[in-house]
């Protein structure tokens, strides 16, 4: 009952948040922050109502366990940006549509993840491209939304052709009852399959597909990149659940070709993600935005989402679904700290920036908590959903994926590294010294991410214990967890014990650092220069190129992007060819042209 | 060497002092011509890491900064910033007759002609560059009087730190200087 | 994990750092013999590091003491879980991927104090060393993979128990040559010994991230490298040297992988850090990548 | 032999010399008034004499004049030709040479500081070189005492000789 309570007000609140907004914009903020708080306190109240089914209108809807996961991390990263948004007010072109789209995407997400049948799916998932495709734009540039849109109906048209061939097969409209027919037919299977991940690689931002993230992400109002990456990029690993998950993907294709015990099909898209992973770490080391880069970490980090679905075993799928909740709440935080940055200097390229800890200590705190948990570092719950990951593809010896899967968790430390170095420490620019800290508002979010990433990563059982649940609605053996400590096949990960022995550590490094005499403060400017003496704290500051011989060793690197631009320059030579050839100014040429097509289409289609 | 007052160091200063003796770790500024003395003073030969010295590279890191012969005006501010950034306690050694006396520069515009003026200065090397053996010897010295806690220039630098900061503005004029090449 | 566990992590702890300081000490002399000179007493280590804590020191900041006190918790935290032969303090714990991840808290611990002190030497000299660890970690965890796709476990002391049922034939570095080769390699970049160490070159970059630290926090980075070479060494001994039945057995094992290390390193030049990267990609990843293979596909050695 | 000849009956026939001297086969000392200088030194550079090797000056304080000594070398030939002139000492005002050879610039600031021998058309050679925060007279000065400064600067050590060895005297 409560869900479509929830569903409803999501877009009551749009409509009601765009008129308040008319009245006092900062009213307006508000009003998004209280209507996805309310979709949050409604979520979790809903829990006991998991398998309901309920209708609105004509779209049948119905509660899954993973339906509610997803909605859960969907809203939560929602809510918590909401509290940004009333400081973007003064900064946007139409905040009051701002604040409409706002809520009515979150309406959107939440009920494509509770659909019953393909066309609420369809229409639910219109509603979210649409809204954030009028969302982006608000931001720096249009471009990123041109191409955020048409990478995206490249999804949803392939999701519109799959939802139509379904219906002519089997006939029914309901999720579980399309795909049921295909167990038995591998090659219609296997279209259906490529059609439907199609729309999930597109929102993951998978390798051929992930050139709409560093734009969308990188130039979208600072206060929706964290919903764009955090929350959106979830859509895809729903959809791509559907086609693995929901579809038998591994029963349709027993009879196919494997590699390394994997469906070729299966394989061929891990592969796709594998390189995806690879991509993302090395185009994010040489980012200077701060932005474009947990972008590109949020392209890396969808990699790892693919993979952990694809391979629907217990520890890799488990790994998977908890990454994507890590990943959420992690790049979430990332972006809103660097959002408090960008609301104070005004930039957020990492080169103009320096010593940031000095001015905002909490966003530094929230920061490294955050990129602790990007780059899977043990105190914190990425730590746990990468050893997942890890501990599945070892379990199944598929070394490739651990080989992208080794060099994408290195390299993070590489990338999640550059800006808490070059932005957060190092010298404080003259012209920063007397910047403010992040505003009450935008400390509480802070706050309640730094708490959950922390509180997940040292008693991950609650969330496992709902991804156990997903497993066995999925038809997988669940997770096993025995006390604190996750049952592996090859090892035993028990995150009480390893971060009581990090906090013994700890304390006897506090002890040794105690007992020794007290050391004399000493201000940034007076470090060793080799006995010179210097002024300015900006040509001091160790901040662009942070990685210069690194980058240069892959400086000229084949881009899709540039693929693209040839083919549509080829496209567009080829245009203007036929324009000249046909509507040249003497009309007899063309005249000319017109018959001899018609003739041979005539005298051809006899011969035919 | 005086004789030993009575000694005034806690139990826990004589440990850390036996410590500090038998590890000195060396900021090897180069200044003069006596720089050249120590490389065979490292090596093969004489082999002062049987002292437990070694060379550091910053002198946040260093315990001894050795002034290794004649100082000119601009080198002295450097050398003087260098022994600030020092921890405690420091040591600073003298090397030559251009450190004690001025030497052969005595008559010189440029040089600074007694080092003990500006930092203070536990332990002069005699000579004109005193050899590798007269070094050994020196760092033998200056271990013992580590040991015994009599290397104490950095606490009467701290303590007459005004006296030191006079007459280094009256031969220098300024030590944190603004050059052109930093603009 | 209860106040057992705790007191025997910290005698375990105190046994490795007194272990390896005399053994830093002794191979400073066995170096010092290379270079046909006397060398320092054996246990000049311990005097440097206590000197270094006994000293005042100058601070910039609470980052620049809070990096440092998580580094050294996190490296002493990764060195509990190593088993130091058969000994485990924490049971059941000492997971290949834990240990190589809870290590990466020291790494993150010490770089974000190096750059908090605001000297550009720091930053340059933690870039360097991430890129260096980017470098030489995917080939060691490749072979590790491989071996524990082998053998069906992630934990040290069961590695070790598998290769000592073999006897000495038994040993990984045996049955798997190329992945012996590599884990040195890596062992050689891990430590930060020569060839690998353009991130702490003195002449260089003024001891990169080292270049602030004085007094006390130097003798807690002294510390923390005494123990990350325990850890790493360690590593290396359980997984192709078949661990130690005895404490005795693994200490010796472990002495002498180390002192042969450090010879190495001591007549070897400095890489660039981009000539390491691109040697790192080219021979130890391709060795590893055929090892893993004939672990994996054709099944060599395991048998 | 029969370059060295040739290079100097050219300078005569071109130049009033005031003095010509041939210490050895590679080397030629020209005198030549101030107000011709510059256009020596530019046909000496339009003949093959590419680089400035030195521009320094002379203090001849009895004469009350700054001598300034410029020497060119040709490296196809390997002379050099020191170019001499004398300035009258209290107001030593002279026109830069940085038009002919832009490297005289540091050199044109070193006589500057150490001569205080002024080049107009060089800015940057009123600029302090190696001396930091020097406000005496300009050192290289013969009327300049240095010893008088660093005594004055730089406070002695009084000598006091501690223990004086005893030395037997042998018959």
């Amino acid at each position: 009952m409560t869900f479509d309570i929830l569903i409803v007000l999501m877009f009551l609140g749009a409509v009601t948040a765009y008129l308040v907004s008319k009245a006092d914009l900062k009213a307006g903020a508000y009003a998004t922050v209280l209507f996805s708080l309310g979709a949050l306190v409604l979520l979790l109240l809903g829990r006991g109502e998991i398998g309901s089914e309920f209708t609105i209108l004509f779209m049948g809807f119905e509660v899954t366990t993973i339906g509610w996961y997803f909605s859960g991390v969907m809203v939560l990263v929602y809510a918590m940006t909401a509290f940004f948004n009333s400081y973007w007010m003064d900064k946007m072109i139409y905040p009051g549509s701002y604040n409409f789209l706002y809520l009515f995407s979150l309406g959107g997400t939440v009920g494509l993840f509770f659909a019953k049948d393909l066309i609420t799916l369809f229409i639910f998932w219109e509603i979210v491209v649409w809204s954030s495709t009028f969302i982006v734009p608000m931001g720096k540039s249009r471009r990123a939304a041109v191409v955020y849109y048409t990478i995206s109906t490249i999804g949803s048209m392939a999701t519109l052709y799959g939802i139509m061939l379904l219906h002519r097969i089997s006939g029914t409209l309901d999720i579980q009852g399309a795909f049921a027919p295909l167990k038995n037919d591998p090659v219609l299977a296997t279209v259906i399959f490529f059609i439907f991940i199609m729309a999930g690689l597109t929102k993951i931002g998978i390798f051929p597909f992930h050139i709409w993230l560093p734009l969308a992400h990188g130039s979208a109002p600072h206060t929706f990149s964290p919903v764009l990456s955090g929350g959106l990029v979830k859509m895809g690993a729903f959809i791509a659940y559907m086609s693995v998950g929901i579809l038998p993907a591994y029963e349709a294709f027993k009879g196919s070709l494997t590699v390394m015990g994997i469906p070729i099909q299966i394989y061929a898209l891990m592969i796709l993600g594998a390189v995806s992973i690879v991509l993302g770490t090395l185009m994010a080391i040489k980012q200077d935005d701060a932005k474009k880069l947990i972008a590109y970490s949020s392209v890396a980090n969808g990699g790892y989402i693919l993979i952990g679905i694809l391979l629907m075993d217990q520890l890799a799928f488990a790994g998977s679904m908890m990454h994507l909740f890590n990943h959420a709440i992690a790049s979430a935080a990332a972006f809103l700290a660097i959002a408090v940055v960008a609301h104070r200097t005004g930039t957020t390229k990492i080169s103009e920036l320096g010593g940031m800890i000095h001015r905002m200590p909490l966003t530094y705190l929230t920061y490294l908590i955050a990129i602790i948990s990007l780059a899977g570092i043990p105190p914190m719950g990425g730590f746990v959903s990468k050893w997942l990951i890890i501990q599945g593809l070892a379990d199944q010896g598929l070394m490739f994926m651990a080989l992208a899967a080794f060099f994408g968790s290195i390299g993070s430390f590489l990338y999640v590294f550059r800006p808490l170095a070059a932005v957060f420490l190092g010298q404080l620019a003259p012209r920063h010294e007397e910047l403010a800290s992040a505003p009450l508002l935008m400390k509480i979010p802070m706050t309640i991410l730094m708490v959950l990433i922390l509180f997940f990563g040292v008693l991950p059982g609650w969330i496992l214990g709902i991804i156990g649940q997903i497993q066995v609605a999925a038809g997988i053996e669940p997770v096993m967890m025995s006390g604190n400590s996750i049952l592996a096949v090859n090892g035993v990960l028990n995150t009480l014990n390893v971060f009581m022995v990090f906090g013994f550590g700890f304390l006897i490094a506090l002890v040794i650092f105690m007992l020794m005499q007290k050391s004399r403060r000493v201000g940034l400017m007076d470090t060793y220069t080799s006995a010179e003496f210097i002024y300015t704290p900006e040509l001091y500051h160790y901040g662009s190129a942070f990685y210069a011989p690194f980058e240069r060793l892959y400086a000229r690197h084949p881009s899709v992007e540039d693929f693209l631009m040839a083919l549509a320059y080829k496209g567009h030579e080829a245009g203007l060819m036929v324009n000249a050839l046909f509507f040249s100014h003497k009309p007899g040429v063309t005249v000319f042209w017109i018959t001899v097509i018609v003739a041979v289409v005539t005298l051809g289609g006899v011969g035919l | 060497m005086t004789t030993n007052s009575k000694d005034m160091r806690k139990t826990w200063e004589k440990i850390a002092d036996y410590f500090r003796a038998h590890s000195i770790w060396m900021k090897w500024y180069c200044t003069g011509c006596g720089a050249i003395e120590m490389p065979p003073t490292m090596t093969s030969r004489f082999d002062m890491e049987q002292l437990g010295m070694g060379p550091m590279a910053t002198p946040r890191q260093a315990d001894v900064l050795l002034i290794t012969g004649y100082l000119s005006a601009k080198t002295l501010r450097r050398v003087i910033y260098s022994y600030e950034q020092m921890q405690d306690p420091k040591y600073v050694v003298g090397f030559g007759s251009c450190t004690l006396n001025g030497g052969i520069y005595f008559d010189s515009y440029a040089t600074m002609t007694r080092l003990d003026h500006y930092l203070p200065v536990d332990l002069y090397i005699a000579g004109c560059m005193p050899r590798p053996e007269a070094i050994m010897n020196a760092f033998d010295t200056l271990i013992k009087m580590i040991e015994k806690g009599e290397a104490k220039g950095w606490r009467h630098y701290q303590e007459n730190h005004d006296w030191y900061r006079k007459n280094q503005l009256h031969s220098l004029k300024e030590v944190y200087v603004k050059d052109e090449f930093h603009e | 994990m209860n106040l057992m566990n705790f007191v025997y992590a910290f005698l375990l702890l105190l046994a490795a750092f007194v272990f390896q300081t005399t053994l830093t000490g002794i191979n400073r002399k066995v170096v010092a013999r290379l270079q046909r000179r006397r060398g320092p007493r054996f246990y000049q280590q311990f005097i440097d590091i206590f000197k270094a804590l006994s000293k005042g020191s100058t601070t910039h900041g609470w980052v620049f003491d809070f990096g440092v006190v998580m580094a050294l918790g996190g490296i002493m935290a990764t060195a509990i879980f190593i088993p130091f032969g058969p000994l485990k303090a924490v049971p059941a714990m000492d997971n290949i991927f834990i240990i190589a991840y809870v290590l990466a808290v020291g790494m993150l611990g010490m770089a974000m104090s190096a750059s908090g002190s605001g000297n550009p030497w720091a930053s340059i000299g933690v870039s360097r060393a991430l890129t260096n660890m980017l470098a030489y970690d995917i080939p060691f965890m490749m072979v590790v993979f491989g071996l524990i796709f082998a053998f069906d476990t992630s934990s040290l002391s069961g590695l070790a128990a598998i290769q000592r049922e073999g006897g000495f034939l038994g040993w990984h570095v045996i049955r798997f040559p190329l992945g012996g080769i590599v884990a040195m390699i890596s062992l050689q970049g891990m430590l930060g010994k020569k060839p690998f160490d353009s991130f702490i070159a003195p002449a260089e970059i003024a001891s990169g991230p080292m270049v602030e630290y004085g007094g006390r926090h130097l003798g807690m980075l002294f510390l923390l490298h005494e123990f990350s070479t325990f850890i790493e060494v360690s590593l290396i001994v359980h997984l192709f040297f078949g661990g130690g039945a005895t404490v005795a057995a693994f200490l010796v094992k472990y002495a002498l992988i180390y002192t042969f290390l450090n010879i190495v390193s001591n007549v070897l030049p400095r890489f660039k850090i981009d000539q390491a990267v691109t040697f790192f990609y080219k021979v130890p990843l391709a060795l590893a990548v055929v090892q893993t293979f004939l672990i994996i596909v054709v099944g060599m050695g395991v048998a | 032999m029969n370059s060295m000849n040739k290079l100097v009956e050219e300078l005569k026939g071109r130049f009033t010399l005031l003095e010509v001297l041939l210490p050895d086969q590679q080397q030629l000392i020209v005198d030549i008034d101030q107000m011709h200088l510059h256009a020596l030194l530019s046909h000496l550079k339009a003949t093959g004499f590419r680089q400035l090797s030195l521009l320094t000056a002379v203090d001849w304080i009895e004469e009350n004049t700054f001598q300034l000594v410029y020497i060119v070398f040709n490296w196809d030939t390997g002379i050099h030709v020191l170019v001499r002139t004398k300035l009258p000492r209290d107001k030593a005002v002279f026109r830069t040479i940085t038009g002919i050879y832009p490297g005289a610039q540091y050199y044109e600031r070193d006589v500057h500081e150490f001569f205080g021998v002024a080049f107009e058309g060089n800015v940057m050679s009123f600029k302090p070189l190696f001396l930091e925060l020097w406000d005496e007279l300009p050192p290289m000065r013969k009327d300049f005492d240095p010893e008088a400064y660093s005594r004055e600067k730089f406070p002695e050590r009084p000598y006091v000789p501690q223990f004086v060895p005893k030395v037997e005297v042998v018959e």
